[in-house]
């Protein structure tokens, strides 16, 4: 093997992964920050601002003091089942940022083209979704071997909250997938050099949105850690660098939905209603430079959406939230894939 | 079919894992919805509550007994302790039951200071109420909110009688001293303030659809089981009981105010929820009213002995709480400490009236029912 | 706060005089065996008298003053119970009447039922101890009727030990308020649903709001005593535990 | 890479094994995971990405989900107690074995390449064999040329549009069956 096919199949691809973790990692350390003054800001209090200026260090102190604690396991629980949670909670999560470009290929010189992707897959949104439906396992086993009945609750309840809505998201991201006629989320991304999806797709949008709160655990569909009912749901028995990886896990899953939204949703790293052309002109790592940027702009505006209904809204009733599920969302993202099937082989052929 | 099934079964260990039992959840005394160290034991079915058993009694202090050796002048600050979020309403409800035994008239002047401060205490209560209520629901915002509202009354508390929470505000027979220079004004301010803020709370959570779900048709009960539950205050006028110590049993000169008393339709946590913030915009109107009326006068009976002995007997007196009829039952033997004294806390009765409304409805529901009692665990245990 | 300090001061035994003087009796029957808790060991019965230097010598009977109220609830209520209804002085106007235990559950059924009375809510329902009455316990009904807007106080008295009617048939709020009066008085309310502990630990000993218990408890008598104990003096002794409760008690 | 292979085929069916096994209902339920993910693995080493993704999609995220959701809710020590394997194991493991080598034999000796029954090559794996199949197919239908998954869309929604509804109205019937169970009373 040469060093040249080495560096294609394991070196690349191995530093890829090595920043991309180390981004995503920052990240979302600090979409807790942004969360937390956001929230702040919303509650007309401040925030997090004693540790570095404006609080910026605030994540740093907390993940040390969550590593230094003591790492409890309940006398009831399965030890080995409770030690091995977390991490089907947290790996999940990062590994779905693989196949997401966040900004255009980078051209150099000679046409070696270097995608802003650890790998951009054939079928990578499927991937992604049968990647982040095995996070539910995390939180379903912690509930189970935790051994007390607040995690159990948690976790049954989350347990059905996201097989519920896993197949509105399915659907909804079906019909962006019929729209681009490609499983690959660069095509995707292609396909919306003039028209974010958005737009033609508002039914769409909608239920991703909303399923993508619920799937994500987060107000007004929380249930499984509604802390005023369970206390903390699946997590409840969990301290210490295991509850910090669940934390970690739902953060990130936050900001892969934030990414997965943009690239589907909202034009991925194309600047909206200016064509691509006329940007290729400039140069190539100016143009993705600016891609990135952009790419950042909209997944930032999109958490700030999260955080604002957060701010806003009551928790939802278990059997509220399944109905809604199950009586609302699927209905409407089946019509909605039926509509979109229809232009699609009709209208647009 | 089923049962077919379940007999075919016969009595192996199969059997025994197909059969469903209800499973006992322990609610509280730590939980985060239980607003202090209260403990329901729940029998549940799936999420469905089929029972519930209230164990109370974690935070008894024997104030009753504590009180039997305390002279009565001495025994006013204790019952701060009970309702700590409503404290100035306590401290009335024990000084106007020995200013009863001993028939002694407080200044009008003393009387519409006492309505001004209770009808603040009950702002206070409501908003506080009104944020943990909403965190119960997970609507975090409108505690903070509240919070801040609640904020300038304890300051204008503050002022007043040099304490925030636990103000030890009245002495028996008058209030102490007068309103301090400009504090007419910061409260006229307030006042001027509050509806405004009242409106941004409707906005948040009166209009919106998830809060309508989560509180309406929730927990209902009638009101001919409340009045035989004997919940009182916005927990039975939310049922449509027409129940206001302030207007059934007058006392401290509230009968000189014009306000509405607001009612509930159908007895759920939302009628209970909307009674409570039209209460705050009835309380505003009194304190209103209270202070354009603001007649001249003592502060203090002239003739008061400095040692408060009561003539042997028996006396029963209640007031408006923040919860409910906050009634006390008040023995004297004719020396300076009372013979026996008995808190009818409302928090303590209103939380009998949980069983009736949880059972049959969800685990959420649970915690919205215990937030729309409003109860205080230093009253429930006293 | 010089006038909440002074009425501390003079304080000679003129103070406690009527119905405080004959608490000893009691205490020290019931401090030797603190676990008697439901139906308590009767005052001085079945022990001498402890010999204690500061008793009193003829107690006086606990007895309200003022004059004895009378609203057309009570005339209905003598009218329908002739001798078994008795007016009570109220020093302040309250309409106060003293019913026989026999005929208690009737008269609250009919304060419930007659439309004239109609007394539909419960305002309150506790119980005072007075160890030197003749029968020692009274449990105390506040009624109201929200209909109405009247209200009574119904009362009636109870030997040591003797059972009551309980009220919950009549009115389910009662439950919780007659658990109360079992935990703090020890009294017994028959054919209540669920008649256990309600505010003190399951295994609490004695009833803490009758007189003869000590502010604080028998443990922290004993307590109390053994700090004060010399070395080798054993801690167990409860007389000396009641003595030294008592001059804390007087202290306050 | 052959040792890789075999240490894959050995863990794939040891996880068989243990879901059999196991006297522990949540270590079943987890060794069928390992085992759905390993499956996946040899989907997408035989190039069907569609159906590993599939695979783990809809069996590892989604029926295992509702296994565990049921396991849960039952009285563990109960279902500790009862044998899972009785005295018909040793004449079950027998036949099984046959039925594997009689698999095996015609596996081996069959040249399913040039013959028809090439759709179910098709969906089971989708392998390098199975382009030759589609060739074979395509000369037959109208399949259109394209990726593994656009082929086997129309693969499956052309030729086998009716056992496809049939399959799925059958899992509806069983879906509503499974309902009127589990439902107390009706």
């Amino acid at each position: 093997m040469t060093f040249e096919s080495l560096m294609t199949y394991v070196g690349w691809p191995l530093i890829k992964i090595v920043i991309l973790l180390g981004v995503v990692a920052f990240c979302v350390a600090y979409t807790v920050y942004i969360e937390r003054r956001l929230l702040g800001f919303f509650q007309s209090r401040v925030g997090p601002n004693r540790v570095g200026p404006f609080g910026l260090i605030q994540p740093i102190a907390d993940g040390l003091k969550l590593i230094l604690k003591e790492d409890i396991i309940p006398a009831n629980a399965q030890p080995f089942l409770f030690r091995i949670a977390p991490i089907f909670a947290i790996v999940p999560a990062f590994v779905g940022f693989a196949i997401i470009s966040f900004a255009p290929p980078l051209v150099t010189g000679a046409g070696v083209v270097h995608p802003f992707v650890v790998k951009d897959v054939n079928l990578g949104i499927l991937f992604l979704l049968s990647i982040t439906s095995l996070g539910v396992f995390g939180i379903v086993l912690a509930g189970w071997s935790s051994g007390s009945k607040y995690p159990l609750f948690g976790s049954l309840r989350s347990a059905s909250q996201m097989l519920s809505y896993e197949i509105p998201l399915t659907l909804s991201v079906l019909s962006v997938i019929l729209m681009a006629g490609s499983f690959r989320l660069s095509d995707i991304v292609d396909a919306q050099s003039k028209l974010p999806f958005a737009i033609p797709l508002i039914l769409a949008f909608g239920v991703y949105v909303i399923s993508a709160v619920a799937e994500t655990n987060r107000i007004p569909f929380d249930l499984p850690e509604g802390e005023s009912e369970l206390v903390g749901g699946f997590h409840t028995e969990y301290s210490g660098m295991r509850f910090a990886f669940y934390f970690l896990a739902e953060y990130a899953n936050v900001v892969l939905v934030c990414c997965v939204a943009t690239s589907l949703f909202l034009g991925g790293y194309k600047i909206p209603f200016v064509p691509y052309e006329t940007l290729l002109a400039a140069h190539p790592i100016l143009v993705s430079a600016l891609g990135l940027a952009v790419f950042g702009v909209k997944a930032v505006l999109f958490l700030y959406f999260y955080i604002w209904i957060r701010a806003t809204f009551p928790r939802y009733r278990y059997d509220q939230l399944l109905r809604i599920g199950w009586m609302v969302l699927l209905p409407i993202a089946l019509l909605n894939l039926f509509l979109v099937a229809g232009i699609k082989l009709w209208l647009l052929r | 079919m089923t049962t077919e099934l379940r007999e075919a079964a016969g009595t192996s260990p199969l059997r025994k894992a197909l059969e469903t039992t209800t499973m006992e959840l322990n609610f509280g005394p730590q939980h985060p919805a239980t607003h202090g160290v209260y403990r329901a034991v729940l029998q549940l079915d799936g999420e469905r509550v089929v029972g519930i058993e209230s164990i109370i009694g974690y935070l008894h202090r024997g104030i009753e007994k504590w009180v039997e050796y305390r002279t009565y002048t001495k025994a006013t600050p204790i019952f701060d302790r009970l309702d700590y979020v409503g404290a100035i309403l306590n401290c009335h409800g024990y000084v106007g039951t020995v200013e009863k035994l001993m028939k002694i008239e407080v200044p009008k002047r003393a009387q519409y200071i006492r309505v001004v401060l209770d009808e603040l205490q009950r702002i206070a209560n409501h908003l506080l109420w009104l944020g943990t209520h909403a965190l119960d629901l997970g609507a975090m915002t409108v505690l903070f909110y509240g919070l801040r509202e609640r904020e300038v009354i304890m300051d204008l508390f503050e002022a007043m009688v040099g304490q925030r929470l636990l103000q030890n505000a009245y002495p028996i027979g008058g209030v102490r001293l007068d309103f301090p220079r400009g504090w007419e004004r910061a409260c006229r301010n307030f006042m001027a303030e509050l509806p405004h803020r009242l409106d941004e709370y409707e906005t948040l959570l009166s209009s919106n659809r998830m809060w309508l779900q989560r509180t309406k048709g929730i927990g209902v009960i009638s009101g001919a089981e409340a009045v035989a539950l004997g919940l009182s205050g916005p927990t039975l006028r939310g049922s449509g009981v027409y129940f206001d110590v302030r207007k059934c049993i007058p006392y401290g000169s509230y009968e000189d105010f014009d306000f509405e008393v607001p009612l509930g339709e159908n007895g759920d946590v939302y009628d209970r929820y909307i009674v409570r913030v039209r209460e705050m915009r009835q309380s505003l109107r009194i304190l209103q009213q209270a202070l354009d009326g603001m007649p001249e006068g003592p502060l203090m009976p002239e003739k008061l002995s400095k040692i408060i002995r009561p003539p042997a007997g028996e006396v029963y007196f209640s007031v408006e709480g923040a919860k409910g009829q906050l009634g006390y039952y008040l023995v004297s033997d004719g020396t300076d400490k009372p013979w026996k004294c008995h808190v009818r806390s409302p928090s303590f009765i209103n939380l009998q009236g949980l069983e009736k409304m949880v059972v049959g409805g969800l685990v959420a529901d649970v915690v919205a029912n215990i937030g729309s009692l409003d109860i205080v665990l230093g009253e429930v245990d006293r | 706060m010089s006038d909440e300090e002074k009425p501390g001061q003079p304080e000679p035994p003129a103070a406690s005089e009527a119905p405080k003087a004959p608490e000893a009796a009691p205490k020290a029957a019931s401090s030797p065996d603190p676990t008697a808790s439901p139906a308590p060991a009767a005052p001085a019965a079945p022990k001498p008298p402890a010999p204690k230097p500061a008793v009193p010598p003829a107690p006086k009977k606990w007895e309200p003053t003022g004059e004895v109220v009378v609203t057309p609830v009570t005339e209905k209520l003598a009218a329908r119970f002739g001798d078994a209804v008795q007016g009570v002085k109220s020093p302040c106007g309250e309409a106060i009447v003293l019913v026989k235990k026999e005929k208690l559950g009737e008269a609250l059924a009919f304060l419930k039922s007659d439309a004239d009375c109609a007394f539909d809510f419960l305002s309150n329902l506790t119980a005072a101890h007075y160890p030197v009455n003749d029968k020692k316990f009274e449990v105390v009904y506040d009624c109201y009727s929200v209909a109405k807007r009247h209200a009574v106080r119904v009362k009636v008295a109870l030997d040591d030990g003797e059972p009551c009617p309980s009220a919950v048939p009549i009115w389910p709020t009662a439950n919780w308020q007659e658990r109360e009066a079992h935990d703090m008085y020890g009294i017994v309310f028959e054919g209540h649903p669920n008649l256990k502990v309600i505010l003190l630990p399951e295994v609490w000993d004695g009833h803490p709001l009758r007189k003869e218990y000590p502010l604080g408890g028998p443990k922290e008598a004993a307590i109390r005593a053994d700090k004060f104990a010399k070395p080798g003096y054993m801690p167990d002794d409860l007389e000396a535990a009641e003595r030294i409760a008592e001059e804390g008690r007087r202290d306050h | 890479m052959t040792i890789g292979w075999i240490l894959l085929f050995a863990l794939i069916i040891a996880c068989a094994l243990g879901v059999v096994i196991s006297r522990s209902p949540i270590a079943s339920a987890l060794s069928l995971l390992v085992g759905f993910v390993g499956v996946a693995i040899l989907y997408l080493a035989l190039k069907a990405e569609f159906v590993a993704a599939v695979q783990v999609l809809v069996y590892a995220g989604g029926i295992l989900v509702l296994y565990i959701f049921g396991i849960m809710l039952t009285d563990n020590e109960a279902l500790r107690l009862t044998r899972q394997v009785h005295f018909q194991a040793w004449p079950v493991f027998l036949l099984v074995l046959v039925l594997f080598l009689w698999m095996g034999h015609k596996l081996y000796h069959s040249d399913y390449a040039a013959t028809p029954p090439a759709a179910k090559v098709m969906v089971v794996s989708g392998g390098d064999q199975a382009e030759t199949a589609i060739a074979a197919l395509q000369a037959q239908s109208q399949v259109a040329a394209g990726t593994n998954t656009q082929r086997l869309a129309s693969v499956m929604y052309g030729n086998f549009l009716y056992p496809f509804e049939a399959a799925s109205v059958l899992l509806m019937v069983a879906a509503l069956g499974a309902v009127f169970l589990a439902k107390k009373e009706i």
